[in-house]
């Protein structure tokens, strides 16, 4: 526990891969936007003992090249985020982020290539479908919010079997919608499965999501709402006492 | 038999003088060594007597052409860098290749000025794709070979522009354009400074790849270039991440004196330029070179245009330093030699001395002076009777058909393909007036865009080239930024030949005029020669104008869009009845023809000074400038993305109506104004002395409404407008 | 010298936006008798050895540890000695 | 039906920057003895045809148009029937 501005701080690491590109715009957002202590974690790093929980973050982790996160979940960070993980601590992966805990099975399925086979960078609305987790409980069930995609592999696959069990364990927390809230297939962008754009782990203190809350965290940039994501993970940190 | 000299490119004259300064014969490595260091693309041969003419001097500009980049102050001890680069050749025969490794060339030259790279633009020349044949994979492996680049090492492509013509079939213009921040106390000079230090490379391996590229570049392309494969090569994003990551860190440390990146023509460019910029000489041992295959000759070492190396002057005594911190990002830092005090550039494989050459005499290729004439054509096209043009009888169809036009519709299926907000700074995104960056920790925003206009500087080069200009800095202030520094990209034909020269010459007379006018110094630029193919001939001439501006506040940003209904909408400058070489007399009328719309510079820089006050009053909700397709497709992208309305009274005038609508009359802007700040805006334009028109009112019927003595001319549902717009390219993708 | 080729190509089961956007292109440029095309990567390894047994039990553990993703991919392999 | 393997690799003298990464990738989780990575790609197309001569040259004309860049990649392929 870190005394930060005179309160109780959350103490976040950015874990940074060769090639995280997007690791300075997470730790920009973190340590200047919630005003949080936060700090690089390198990835032949396996200290954890001072955070509070590790944002894995987008880019193209060693290029991005065989398979996205393929290489990254090797490097001995892995390990110790792993064992963070067990302890109940928050992670979160976003886009390549996302990815790398799949490889590393710390979250279901896999992200495959989208269905038009082509980058895809826009803003893309998405709907909270579970609000009570650790990540979204500063949204309202069903809330919209415009967060931007960039992806080549963002197409969410799951067996029948897997998503079932998804569904029935409420571990959808973000789904691809239409600005009014439409989710189908005219609303998915990538052909992911179920239109999910992000998924929790059965203990709910990982989530995985391609869009990026990072970018739409300062109003100057288009809107804040993203922001939410990492409000609720520092309000979840409060409550629990810390 | 050809002697070696020939065969490496030399002319006869080059070659008498090569043997003056080394007064002695060559040997077959020193003579390679020449030819491709006096190659057009590494000595500017053709092009650099011309660049006298350039202004590269102002207030702002601490570095202007001669580095890897040149500087611009953008106070508060920052400043940019920034720079164009064409990579034409390689593109037309491996389209994903080129333009992924013309990318990870221009940034580079970024990096080597100490800076971050923040940004990424591209301007894009083809022919529109025929059916499903070599065009339109061209095009695609194009774009993505660009997005595949950016958006792996993680910089924004904040802009940049595709345009259609059929010059370009056989020889597409692929330029790429990178924009770095960084403090005053962070450049980097490419400079062999201090006798006794170290020349370092780093990065990837060097490779029989590439080479001979440079001299690749210096030749038209047709079909037994397909045989020079080796210029050929694959671009490799992550490693020019690391190579990023682990520069940035090392020059944060005292260690460096000088850098260089690796570009056309490796080693031996980066080595003897660098040597005779600080007037010192090098010595360097190619045993030394990390290699990526075996038996590599001295003189391929030398040339190898492998991608993603760069050259580290090192201080003496801290390689080992330099050498902890790379390989921390898994890179190897090695020495390859050492900068010496006689200024020579001597090559050695082990003990054995293989090429000693004055180093100043590599970087200083003879200049050809050639003598332009005024090409045949012109005479025809200046001559064009536009009154022989009749009136569309439906200025619906006819508005709809421009929408839809190549030239006019929506870039969105391409720039979708980039990520442009990476970094997180990208406050308006591509396909507003300007990429506009915000600057971390202050309130400054910085604008960049490109903008070339080939078919303009073909029906008049001098004059086509400052309309280039003048749009490009229209662009910056409908943004709500002063433009300050323009880097040109210089695509052409074969200078050779006197009525190419002769486009050059008055092209570049052209920008200087404007820029010196506008107040916008040159700081860098490339030039592109002998863009042409034995069928087609010569491209349009295409001076590429890569532009940067300065907003202070990031609250004076403006966009395009429409933004209240009630807000009244304003023309600024005039009308007038020109349609030459307009967009809407090509597409509606199969014409390329004319003279380009006239264009007065002083007046172009009072409506411009006239605009961002204006904009800086807090009095303007939304602007942008009059361009292709005229006043109508102005308002067409006024309305897109809004659920605006807007309807418009043409003020009366002796004038043709397309050309009052679709004409593309100079100095022009499309504002919308509150009604409260109405009576400000009149008298403040009326005190400048700067002509507006009234045109009417944003409202929220969804509709354009255009009328003209009394009678309705337009009447357009936006929705169905913008699907048209929005649709050209992906069909023509599918 | 032993060359292991390695095939892997998504699960069957999966769809393959690849395959489709291969088949798409094939079908627009004129080979309208195309059922299905799939595609997958291809990945070369020299492996310093000349003992197949030992190779090939290497090449299997590299395809389950880095170069399949056994939730979404499948693969196969062939060794050959090389000069 | 005919079942065509077609192999797309980037040409011998040509870096392949992804192969580099893959060995460096193996290195890293312990397999040390391999000298050389490439990877292309595999496209697997079932032609609507039990006629081989016409496949073989159908097959031939879409890596020619589509299916490789002969700037910097090299094709081949195998045929074999489907039941
Ligand atoms: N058209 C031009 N306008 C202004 N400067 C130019 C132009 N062409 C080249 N230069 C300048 O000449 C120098 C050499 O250019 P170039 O060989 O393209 O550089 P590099 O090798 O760093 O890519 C640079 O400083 C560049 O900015
Ligand atoms: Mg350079």
């Amino acid at each position: 526990m870190v005394a930060y501005f005179g309160i109780n701080a959350m103490k976040f690491g950015v874990l940074n891969f060769p090639g995280s590109n997007c690791a300075e715009d997470c730790f920009h957002v973190l340590d200047k936007v919630v005003n949080q202590p936060t700090r690089y974690f390198w990835h032949q790093e396996t200290n954890t003992t001072d955070l509070d929980a590790i944002v894995v973050p987008g880019g193209f982790s060693y290029g991005d090249y065989l398979r996205p996160g393929a290489i990254a979940r090797f490097a001995p960070a892995m390990d110790a985020l792993k064992e963070f993980v067990e302890k109940g601590k928050l992670v979160i992966g976003i886009c390549n982020g996302f990815q790398i805990l799949t490889e590393a099975g710390l979250l279901p399925g896999s992200l495959i290539k989208n269905k038009s086979v082509k980058f895809l960078c826009q803003d893309q609305t998405i709907r909270v479908e579970n609000a009570k987790t650790p990540f979204t409980q500063k949204f309202h069930k069903h809330e919209l919010l415009m967060t931007p995609i960039a992806h080549n592999e963002g197409n969410y696959y799951i067996d029948d079997e897997g998503l079932a069990e998804l569904e029935a364990h409420h571990q959808i927390i973000f789904r691809y919608a239409s600005q009014d809230g439409t989710v189908d297939d005219s609303t998915n962008p990538n052909g992911s499965v179920s239109n999910i754009a992000g998924i929790c782990n059965k203990s709910f203190n990982v989530l995985g999501m391609m869009p990026h809350p990072e970018r739409n965290a300062e109003s100057l940039l288009g809107n804040a709402q993203g922001i939410k994501v990492f409000e609720s993970m520092i309000l979840s940190f409060t409550n629990s006492g810390n | 038999m050809k002697p070696l000299w020939k065969e490496a490119g030399l002319t006869q004259k080059e070659y008498d003088l090569l043997l003056q300064h080394l007064g002695r014969e060559p040997n077959p490595t020193e003579t390679a060594l020449y030819g491709v260091m006096w190659s057009e693309h590494c000595g500017y041969k053709n092009t650099r007597p011309l660049f006298k003419n350039f202004p590269t001097t102002g207030p702002r500009i601490l570095q202007g052409p001669g580095e890897n980049a040149g500087i611009v102050d953008i106070d508060d001890d920052q400043v940019i860098t920034f720079k164009v680069e064409s990579h034409n050749h390689p593109s037309a025969i491996a389209p994903f290749q080129g333009a992924a490794t013309g990318v990870g060339g221009i940034i580079r030259d970024i990096l080597a000025m100490g800076a971050k790279p923040i940004g990424v633009l591209n301007s894009l020349h083809f022919a529109t794709p025929k059916g499903k044949g070599h065009t339109k994979w061209l095009i695609s492996e194009v774009i993505r070979g660009i997005g595949d680049y950016g958006n792996c090492i993680g910089i924004p492509t904040i802009g940049g522009e595709v345009r259609f013509a059929e010059t370009y079939r056989g020889n597409p213009l692929v330029n790429a354009m990178c924009v770095g921040l960084m403090n005053k106390s962070e450049i980097q000079t490419a400079s062999a400074e201090g006798p006794g230090n170290s020349l370092m490379i780093v990065g990837n391996l060097t490779g029989r790849d590439g080479i001979g590229g440079a001299s690749f570049a210096s030749k038209e392309l047709d079909e037994t270039n397909q045989e020079d494969r080796g210029a050929v090569q694959v671009g490799d994003p992550f490693m020019e991440k690391l190579l990023i990551d682990a520069c940035l860190e090392v020059f944060a440390k005292d260690f460096v004196v000088g850098v260089q990146d690796m570009g056309a023509a490796g080693i031996i460019s980066s080595t003897s330029e660098t040597a005779s910029k600080a007037g010192n000489g090098v010595e360097i041992d190619v045993s030394l070179v990390p290699t990526r295959e075996a038996g590599m000759s001295p003189a391929e070492i030398m040339i190898s245009e492998s991608q993603e190396r760069m050259l580290l002057i090192v201080k003496q005594g801290r390689e080992d330093e330099v050498n902890a911190i790379f390989h921390k990002w898994d890179l190897h830092a090695v020495v390859i030699g050492n900068v010496t005090n006689d200024g020579f550039l001597r090559v050695k494989e082990g003990d054995v001395t293989v090429a000693e050459i004055p180093a100043a005499s590599l970087t200083d290729a003879p200049i050809i002076c050639r003598v332009g004439k005024v090409p045949d054509y012109l005479s025809k096209t200046q001559s064009f009777d536009e009154s022989s043009v009749s009136l569309p009888d439906d200025m619906n169809a006819t508005l709809q058909k421009l929408v839809s036009s190549p030239n006019i519709a929506s870039r969105r299926w391409v720039y979708r393909q980039y990520d442009h907000m990476v970094q997180t700074n990208t406050v308006v995104r591509p396909g507003g007036n300007t990429g506009v960056l915000r600057i971390k920790g202050t309130q400054k925003a910085v604008t960049f865009s490109t903008d070339a206009n080939g078919r303009y500087c073909y029906l008049n080069p001098k004059e086509g080239s400052k309309i280039v200009i003048a749009e490009a800095a229209r662009n910056h202030i409908a943004s709500g930024a002063l433009p300050i520094a323009v880097t040109d990209g210089l695509n052409f034909g074969n200078p050779e030949k006197p009525e190419i020269f002769y486009q050059l010459e008055q092209s570049i007379l052209g920008i200087s005029e404007a820029c010196r006018v506008l107040d916008t110094p040159i700081i860098s630029g490339n030039a592109s020669l002998y863009n042409e193919t034995p069928d087609q001939g010569a491209i349009y001439p295409t001076p590429v104008i890569g532009m940067a501006g300065l907003i202070k506040n990031v609250e004076h940003i403006t966009t395009k869009p429409f933004k209240r209904a009630g807000d009244v909408v304003f023309q600024v400058g005039d009308f007038s009845n020109e349609i030459g070489a307009s967009e809407y007399l090509e597409v509606i009328h199969g014409k390329i023809s004319g003279d380009v719309p006239k264009i007065e510079l002083a007046l172009e820089k009072r409506t411009q000074d006239f605009v961002l006050n204006a904009i800086q009053k807090s009095i303007i909700n939304s602007a942008t400038d009059i361009g292709d397709g005229g006043l109508a497709i102005a308002l067409t992208e006024c309305l897109y993305e809004t659920k605006f309305g807007a309807s418009i009274e043409i003020p009366e005038s002796s004038y043709r109506l397309d050309a009052l609508l679709f004409g593309e009359a100079q100095s022009r802007f499309l504002l919308s104004v509150a009604p409260d700040n109405m009576k400000t805006f009149q008298s403040y334009a009326e005190q400048s002395n700067i002509p507006i028109s009234k045109l009417g009112i944003v409202n929220s019927s969804g509709n354009l409404r255009v009328r003209y003595q009394g009678e309705s001319v337009i009447e357009q549902d936006v929705t169905t407008l913008e699907s048209m717009n929005e649709a050209t390219f992906p069909e023509m993708m599918r | 010298m032993i060359k292991a080729s390695v095939t892997v190509m998504l699960k069957k089961a999966i769809f393959d936006p690849q395959g489709m956007a291969v088949k798409h292109g094939l079908d627009s440029i004129g080979f309208k008798n195309i059922d299905d095309v799939r595609v997958g990567r291809q990945i070369i390894i020299q492996i310093d050895s000349n003992d197949f047994g030992h190779a090939e039990e290497e090449v299997k553990e590299m395809c389950d540890k880095l170069l399949a993703n056994p939730v979404v991919e499948s693969w196969s392999h062939t060794l050959e000695l090389m000069q």
